[in-house]
């Protein structure tokens, strides 16, 4: 496709222009707080350098919070409502290849499932992706271990590398390529393109660790023994899977305010007690060995056999959220030594 | 099977989320905790079309108090209504207890797979349950009762603690007439006068052949440990033998990733799974 | 919220709204002695009862707060007077300590009032009622706990 | 859901002259679960009952709440009312829109607005309403009476007579109290002692009686049925078992001219004494601040002499525990310091006296055998000044209560003066005479009319000694001009105020006390004999100034409480009480350290999580013991995880008021 | 510096394991990066090795007491909070006394991956780190740096008045010498409070990691997950969340040891030790009460004093 240079001054002309059409979901920092996805009205000032942002891209199409219905419950104006779901054609600016790669997973579950969740669809079907290579990576990155970066960048519409001065914007879609437009765009010297393509081998260059190349669903085995070393240490908290740009379980709930009950889903977690505690008390997975090795299975093995993709993009958000320091690039090492 | 009821569930739920509102038509209090509910959709086109298959579950809404998951325990072949009973066991289900008739709940149904009553025509079938496990067997069993002449000889084992736990009572005329109803209790009572013990054991001294038999049992744990032990014992093969696993399900379909075991989510995979696809799963259960 | 509590500020019928918690033995029935001696005051207060101050749990207080009540109110027996006998003074414990982390929190100390009142002191309950309820009519209406002014200072 | 029916109350025009009573039931028909809404003049009345029963019925509702008056008032009533219709009780709520509403606000709109959100509160209440229910729990069927005066003793008759055993508790070393000390008693002038005596003597001869004099109450745990108190029996230093009362002992007692409180200091007693010669039990008790034998180590002189060998020095203080089913608090009165008052000498005249201090003069057993001498010089009064409210219905310097009897004393004193002493002059100062009693207002005109009594209306501003003689100076209000009036004697009608250690009392039994520190009823006219506190009564002075005639009345009213009490089987226990739940208990004994009655006990029980068929693993939980508990939920409020709770206040109904109040105003 | 800190803590471990007195010693071990080191259960004596003492020793290893120790004899390392930690789980009965060998070491102050962050230390650099005097010595590829103690330590160490172990069996290390920062009360007006608190509990997704982390927080089932009373939704809303962190802060007033975990675990960097603070501050000027000092002295909230502090002197 016609690859595009902008300038980085540029940057914030070309997201205005953006938003003129579209909804723009883009990283804004916050003051006392890392930075968050945001919707943007083109005069903030946006931080494509923020790195990795510490919740994950889907934050937009699954909300921590999202309402379903609401019901009317007063005596003759009972009313069931779905709230209206964006219109728009929305943008995401500023995402990495491994949050871009866990919509492809979150797209399994909510799409091709056996039923189509229209909240995440109807968002979904309007988001465009405008990505950025990573140029430096965390200490917790694992992504090369866990995937193919070449096929992941074809998950996107548009890829952006940044170049010093200047970004190289690779639209990858068709959608992408509308994206890539405006007189700040310029045609890339064959230098830039070369650059961008040392960016790129730079970074599939990653050192990778022991379970890398090796079919780690294969290897996750139900008794192995990491599961009680995890169990041990692991304190039963959600932030792992909060942030988790794949993990897609919710929880949904009823508020009633006065004679109106609003249904919602919202972020939960397999590492809770109460995921699977049953109304009269039983519980499939009482002990804490079940459930950090259910995530794990699940990512690894379920998902795979379910629809053919890892539950899991190397994004490190785990590793760094753990307050125990369970790292999941020892636990798949562990497994995949064990089964060697 | 029949055509796949989950493009009909899609197409009577474009957005699987929105419940229909329906009226509850009548309420029987089975025993001290347990009460069925008979539900009549608000909108009448739906009622008409509402179709599921026996084995499937729904998921209903007390507004306000939330949402909770229910076999439906009528059949299929009854029309215009569909019923669900309801052991009072948390929140959603003491609110659900609370109703009184005329009240309306949320109804997202049908879901999750069935029992497969075609695969079984020309067999006989016997039913294992026991206590708030007989309700999802009432579904099919109704079903095989008003396709009496497609089945063999059915024969139902229904055990609870005491006489008054037993449910479904004003039914059991009925399912005497066409099939052969053997009833346990775990305790009598003055007024009893049938037998006192345990499900399984009744089971062996009933002792059905295997011989192109299907069994389905279900009812608490342990209760179906030893009538799975027992069953082997007799010679059934874990094929031949159905039941519908209990799990905690938000969705419904698929989603929220609770009633998630190994590959398989029992809100699309099951509930009815038989032993042999049972075995195949993680040792969850 | 933000439409409502401007519109609040420029209403200039408004009314705070508080909330009270007033203990059954005393303070509620110096509310009830206030309503049988006739003794005006403004009709700002609702009252929830319960049996003794013991009984309230700060995160009721907390609980009126988030819902956006101008202001709430605690009353209870005073000190020895306590139905259950030491009730209240556990509830000083708790309510002055969470009267104090009102203020850190940014909730106007006008807004949280804690007290003691007994069956007697009907003409101590409606002054203050009238009090409390000139008090918040000076801070202004109650902008909730996510407000959604903030001020470019922090 | 719930089926909630909302009657609104006009009381009336009480509620309904301010509260849109229509537009509140209006507004009440559109709240979640509300399925009937109406109005009716008076909701208590039958008729207005029956309008609760007819819709329960019509409309099957399971919860109801009434908008009235406060549920202090009439929540039983309602309570009662639903119960008859087959629902448990506990389903009724109030919302009180009288008390909290109508009574305390003037503008209608905002009066009904506030009606209109209360009965969204308590209907929000209503909807998680559980039902409660009651539990037996056992009666001890023996009473305590606190006080040995007249109402005392008439309380304890009544409750021995009926067949329960009661232990009269008295602080002195008699029984008697005020009654004891006066000479005759308004309006028929029965002689005081005529009527007491005997009901004393009964009092110590009554099998189911037992006495305790010179003893305090020192603490009192349990609850009703079922209270231990403490007593302290003070030392009395007389062996009571061996004392015939010979009197002997004080007799000789070296020790002489303590003033003796019972005279009011008008007559003298010795170191060891009776405080009078009547007293029951007719025992002497040592005064160890002033016996030499303790004071100075040396004398025994009543130990010698006494022929029974009954004195003991070496006697201790003595704590018995007694267990009781029942309390009648009938401690009576105090009268007021009329030193305080400088206009009247802060109480250096001599001459200025108060009403009980002339009421000894005048008895036959005072200090001067009846005969009426002023103090200063014995000599017999000419002209006698009595003055009333002293102190009472003076906000200033005393009480702002007028205390109910000065009036009839003050008439008493004048005639009796005038009765012995033909020829002297009684002028009587009033502010307004009260005399609402039976024959009151007759004896009042027969002193005056009759007797010749001088009645002056107005205040007296100022006495002061010249020439021997006491001048008593003031206004006459009536003739509009200054008065003055020469006087041998003054008796001042002080107020009547509460004892000064009522207040440690009523901490002691968890009652409550008014801002005088009277005790005070649970409500003056549906409950005027009970406390708040179910199984302690209260009788006489204790509570207000009152005469005789209404001390014995409320005696006895508190004795057919008592024994109205006694005549059940069981108690049912309060169904609002704490429990814990135990599945999410952790055992932290938070609750268990803040309960007040220490009701609740850490308990192990089989930790099912955890235990296996071998192996039991056993772990900590909190419990109630319902008896104990009063259901003050301090357990409930502290208890982090919510595992205490509180039936009838539970958290979902408190939390449903509070967002319920919210959505209305939302 | 840390050397001998622990060589000592090895050597308590394997005491106690070879001599059976404990079936397992609950300490730090290597983390998996420089900067990290995780909770590890020693069972045998010649796995004592895994234990190690650095400037990364953060978790407060206490919250797993309660879940161990109620029916087992446990040895376990502690910094002076987590002392404290244990003197409150003794006092709420969730651990008894008797079950617990406590190795104590005395603390200089703990870096986190934020503190150092803070401190300009680039994490995917570090190689080692450890303590010299007052200060924190980050080792890199490109040499040392040595950090003054104050401004490389958790926010919560800044503070710290405890430098040695309330409670413990034996000790380990010398005391520090190190000057803790004076805590401030919060400024501002009413409204700039308001808005400064609605401003971070805005950012709170509900994870529960401050919750989960604290050993203070044992509850079988915490008051924000009851169904049967909804004292907060999960709803990601600030006022929600402000119900949540309020009541949890209430809930740990006079019980909170100031270990700051809570702010620590928070992925959504919300200033939870701050708000702890302000309820510490005020219990000990109200109560003239510190947590976790004594085992023989009630909490805070489970006693009182007739002349408490009244609302109509205050």
């Amino acid at each position: 496709m016609s690859d595009k240079i902008i300038a980085k001054t540029d940057l914030r002309q070309w997201l205005a222009s953006l938003v003129a059409g579209n909804d723009v979901i883009a990283p804004l920092g916050r003051e006392g707080g890392p930075a968050q996805w945001k919707a943007i009205d083109g005069n903030q000032e946006i931080d494509l350098g923020a790195g990795q942002m510490v919740m994950a891209a889907k934050e937009y199409l699954l909300p921590v919070h999202d309402v379903l219905w609401r019901y009317e419950t007063k005596k003759g104006e009972e009313k069931l409502e779905q709230p209206e779901l964006p219109d728009r054609p929305t943008v995401m600016v500023g995402l990495r290849l491994c949050d871009a790669r866990a919509i492809s997973v979150l797209d399994s579950v909510y799409m091709d499932g056996r039923f189509r969740d229209p909240y995440y669809a109807t968002r979904r079907e309007k988001l465009a992706l405008v990505a950025t290579v990573c140029d430096d990576p965390r200490w917790s990155c694992f992504c090369t271990s866990v995937g193919d970066l070449d096929e992941w960048a074809k998950g996107v519409d548009v890829l952006l590398t940044d170049l010093g001065d200047n970004v190289y914007a690779a639209p990858v879609t068709e959608k992408g390529k509308q994206l890539v437009q405006g007189s700040f765009f310029k045609d890339p010297t064959e230098d830039q393109t070369k650059k961008k393509a040392e960016a790129w081998e730079k970074l599939k260059a990653m050192p990778k660790k022991p379970f890398a190349g090796k079919n780690i669903t294969e290897n996750v085995s139900w008794d192995a023994a990491i599961w009680d070393d995890m169990a041990k240490r692991c304190l039963g908290c959600g932030a792992c899977s909060y942030q988790c740009p794949s993990c897609s379980c919710f929880d949904i709930q009823d508020i009633t305010t006065g004679s109106l009950v609003e249904r919602y889903r919202c972020r939960d977690t397999c590492q809770f007690t109460d995921f699977t505690l049953m109304g009269a008390g039983h519980n499939p997975r009482p002990e804490k060995k079940m459930r950090t090795r259910q995530r794990v299975m699940h990512k690894f093995k379920y998902q795979m056999e379910q629809f053919n993709i890892i539950g899991c993009t190397g994004c490190g958000r785990c590793i760094e959220s753990c307050p125990v320091n369970i790292d999941m690039r020892d636990v798949l090492t562990a497994l995949v030594e064990q089964a060697d | 099977m029949s055509t796949d009821i989950h493009e009909i569930t899609k197409q009577q739920m474009p957005n699987p989320y929105m419940p229909h509102l329906a009226v509850v038509e009548k309420i029987i209090e089975e025993t001290w905790d347990t009460k069925t509910f008979r539900a009549v959709f608000q909108d009448e086109e739906l009622r008409e079309k509402f179709t599921y298959e026996p084995g499937q579950f729904q998921e209903v809404s007390v507004f306000g108090a939330g949402e909770c998951t229910f076999c439906l325990t009528s059949s299929p072949t009854r029309k215009g209504y569909i019923e669900f009973s309801v052991k009072r066991v948390g929140v959603v289900t003491k609110a659900l207890h609370e109703l009184s008739e005329g009240a309306i709940v949320g109804i997202r149904a049908p879901f999750g797979n069935w029992f497969p009553y075609n695969e079984w025509k020309g067999k006989n079938v016997w039913f294992i349950g026991g206590g708030i496990g007989m309700a999802p067997m009432r579904s099919i069993l109704n079903y095989c009762l008003d396709n009496r002449g497609d089945y063999g000889e059915i024969s139902t084992i229904y055990g609870a603690r005491t006489p008054g736990d037993l449910c479904f009572t004003y039914e059991f005329d009925e399912w005497r007439k066409n099939s052969a109803l053997h009833l346990t209790v775990d305790a009598g009572d003055d007024s009893w006068t049938g037998r006192v013990g345990h499900v399984p054991g009744y089971l062996m001294e009933l002792a059905p052949k295997p011989e192109n038999t299907i069994a389905v049992t279900c009812g608490p744990p342990i209760m179906i440990k030893f009538a799975l032990q027992n069953l082997k014992e007799l010679g059934f093969e874990d094929k031949q033998i159905f039941t519908t696993l209990e799990m905690k399900m938000k969705c419904g379909i698929g989603k929220c990733g609770r009633c998630n075991i190994g590959s398989k989510f029992v809100c699309i995979d099951g509930p009815v799974f038989s032993f042999d696809q049972i075995k195949e799963l993680p040792p969850e259960f | 919220m933000s439409e409502e509590i401007t519109e609040k500020k420029n209403d200039s019928n408004w009314k705070p709204l508080i909330l009270g918690i007033l203990c059954n033995w005393c303070s509620y029935a110096g509310a009830d002695l206030a309503g049988s001696s006739r003794l005006k005051h403004p009709a700002n207060l609702r009252i929830v009862r319960v049996p003794c101050s013991g009984r309230v749990n700060p995160l009721f207080v907390l609980k009126g707060f988030q819902k956006g009540f101008d202001g709430v109110m605690v009353l209870g027996c005073h000190p020895g007077d306590c139905h259950y006998a030491k009730g209240n003074y556990y509830a000083r414990r708790r309510i002055m300590l969470l009267k104090e982390l009102l203020q850190s929190m940014g909730i106007e100390p006008e807004r949280f009032h804690f007290e003691w009142v007994s069956a007697s002191e009907g003409v101590r309950f409606a002054e203050l009622v009238s009090e409390m309820s000139e008090k918040i009519e000076k801070v202004g209406p109650f902008t909730g706990v996510d407000c959604s002014k903030v001020p470019a200072a922090f | 859901m719930a089926r909630i029916g909302v009657f609104v109350c006009h009381c009336g025009t009480n509620i309904a002259k301010t509260v849109d009573v229509e537009k509140a039931a209006q507004a009440a028909a559109n709240f979640p679960d509300v399925v009937y809404a109406t109005d009716y003049k008076y909701m208590c009345s039958e008729p207005g009952q029956n309008l609760i029963k007819e819709a329960i019925r019509e409309h099957k509702l399971d919860r109801v709440v009434v908008a009235a008056c406060s549920p202090r008032l009439h929540e039983p009533t309602f309570q009662r009312c639903i119960a008859q219709e087959g629902l448990n009780p506990y389903f009724a709520e109030m919302a009180n829109i009288r008390e909290h509403c109508s009574w305390v606000h003037e503008d209608r709109g905002q009066a009904t607005e506030k009606a209109i959100d209360i009965i969204a509160m308590l209907t929000a209440k209503a909807k998680r309403n559980e039902p409660l229910f009651t539990k037996e729990i056992p009666l001890t069927k023996k009473a305590m009476v606190i006080g040995g005066g007249v109402a005392g003793i008439r309380a304890a008759l009544d409750i021995a007579d009926a067949g329960y055993k009661v232990v009269l508790v008295e602080k002195t070393p008699s029984i008697g109290g005020r009654m004891a000390q006066y000479d005759k008693t308004f309006p028929t002038l029965d002689c005081a002692a005529c009527i007491l005596t005997p009901m004393m003597v009964d009092c110590a001869s009554h099998p189911n009686i037992e006495i305790m004099t010179y003893s305090e109450v020192e603490e009192v745990s349990g609850y009703v049925g079922n209270f231990k108190v403490k007593v302290r029996k003070r030392a009395k230093s007389v062996d009571a078992s061996k004392c015939t009362g010979c009197g002997v002992c004080y007799e000789k007692c070296v020790v002489k001219g303590l003033p003796n409180p019972f005279d009011e200091g008008l007559g003298t007693r010795r170191a060891i004494y009776v405080p009078f010669p009547q007293a029951v039990p007719n025992i002497p008790v040592i005064d160890r601040e002033n016996c030499r034998q303790f004071t100075k180590g040396k004398c025994g002189v009543c130990e010698k002499m006494c022929p029974a060998g009954a004195i003991r020095y070496d006697q201790e203080d003595e704590i018995v525990t007694e267990d009781v089913g029942a309390i009648v608090v009938a401690t009576g009165f105090d009268l007021w310091d009329y030193s305080k008052l400088g206009e009247y000498g802060y109480g250096k005249y001599p001459d200025v006296i108060s009403g009980i201090q002339f009421e000894r003069l005048m008895n036959a057993s005072g200090p001067t055998e009846g005969k009426i001498k002023r103090p200063s010089d014995g000599k017999v009064p000419e002209s006698v000044v009595f003055i009333s409210c002293v102190g009472s219905r003076d906000d200033e310097h005393g009480y702002p209560y007028c205390s109910k009897v000065c009036c009839m004393y003050n008439a008493k004193h004048a005639l009796l003066l005038k009765d012995k002493l033909h020829d002297a002059k009684a002028y009587v100062f009033y502010m307004d005479i009260r005399a609402n009693g039976k024959g009151y207002e007759e004896f009042v005109r027969r002193t005056i009319e009759d007797y010749g009594a001088n009645y002056i209306r107005g205040r007296v501003s100022r006495i002061f000694p010249e020439d021997g003689k006491m001048v008593v100076r003031g206004a006459d209000t009536l003739l509009g001009q200054p008065i003055e009036v020469k006087a041998d004697l003054v008796v001042l009608a002080t107020a009547m105020q509460p004892q000064p250690d009522a207040k440690d009392l009523a901490r002691k039994l968890g009652v409550s006390t008014d801002q005088y520190n009277w005790f005070a009823e649970a409500h003056p006219k549906l409950r005027p004999v009970e406390f708040l506190t179910a199984g302690i009564y209260v009788a006489g002075a204790c509570q207000y100034p009152k005469d005789i005639p209404d001390t014995v009345a409320q005696a006895s009213g508190a004795a057919s409480k008592v024994t109205g009490l006694f005549s059940k089987d069981a108690l049912t226990s309060e169904p609002m009480i704490a429990y814990i739940n135990e599945d999410t208990c952790v055992g932290c004994g938070l609750c268990a350290s803040v309960c007040p009655f220490t009701a609740i006990d850490l308990v192990e029980v089989v930790d099912r999580a955890k235990s296996t068929r071998e192996h039991q693993v056993m772990r900590t939980v909190a419990r109630v013991n319902e008896g104990i508990c009063h259901g003050c939920g301090t357990c409930a409020a502290g208890c982090r995880s919510m595992s205490a709770k509180l039936r009838g206040f539970e958290d979902t109904q408190i939390l449903a008021e509070i967002e319920a109040l919210a959505n209305v105003h939302s | 510096m840390a050397n001998e800190v622990e060589t000592k803590i090895r050597e308590e471990a394997k005491k106690l394991l070879e001599s059976g007195e404990v079936t397992v010693v609950i300490g730090w071990g290597t983390g998996s990066a420089a900067f990290k080191t995780t909770p590890v259960f020693v069972e045998k004596p010649e796995d004592v090795e895994k234990l190690v003492w650095n400037p990364a020793c953060t978790n407060n290893l206490a919250v797993y007491l309660p879940q161990v120790a109620q029916h087992a004899k446990v040895g376990i390392v502690v910094k002076p909070c987590d002392s404290r930690s244990i003197v409150t789980l003794i006092q709420e009965k969730q651990v008894p006394k008797e079950n617990l060998k406590i190795i104590g070491v005395t603390c200089p102050g703990i870096v986190d991956d934020a503190s150092l962050k803070k401190a300009g230390v680039k994490l995917s650099e570090v190689q080692g780190l450890d303590w010299d005097t007052d200060c924190v010595v980050v080792g890199a590829p490109s040499g040392k740096t040595k950090l003054p103690i104050t401004d490389a330590v958790k926010e919560g160490c800044r503070t710290c008045t405890q430098r040695t172990p309330v409670i413990s069996d034996v000790t380990a290390g010398s005391v520090p010498a190190v000057n803790p920062v004076p805590i401030e009360p919060m400024e501002g007006t009413p409204e700039e409070r308001r808005a400064y608190w609605a401003k971070q509990f805005e950012r709170c997704i509900r994870c529960y990691a401050c919750r989960q982390v604290c050993p203070s927080c044992y509850c079988a089932k915490c008051f924000a997950d009851r169904n049967d009373v909804r004292w907060t939704n999960k709803k990601a809303d600030t006022s929600e969340a402000w119900m949540f962190h309020m009541g949890r802060a209430m809930h740990l007033a006079g019980r909170c040891v100031g270990c700051g975990e809570c702010e620590r675990a928070c992925p959504m960097e919300l200033p939870i030790m701050q708000l702890n603070r302000e309820v510490q501050r005020r219990v000990e000027a109200l109560f003239d009460f510190v947590p976790g000092m004594d085992i023989e002295t009630a909490p805070a909230l489970g006693q009182f004093e007739p002349e408490d502090p009244d609302p109509n002197e205050h």
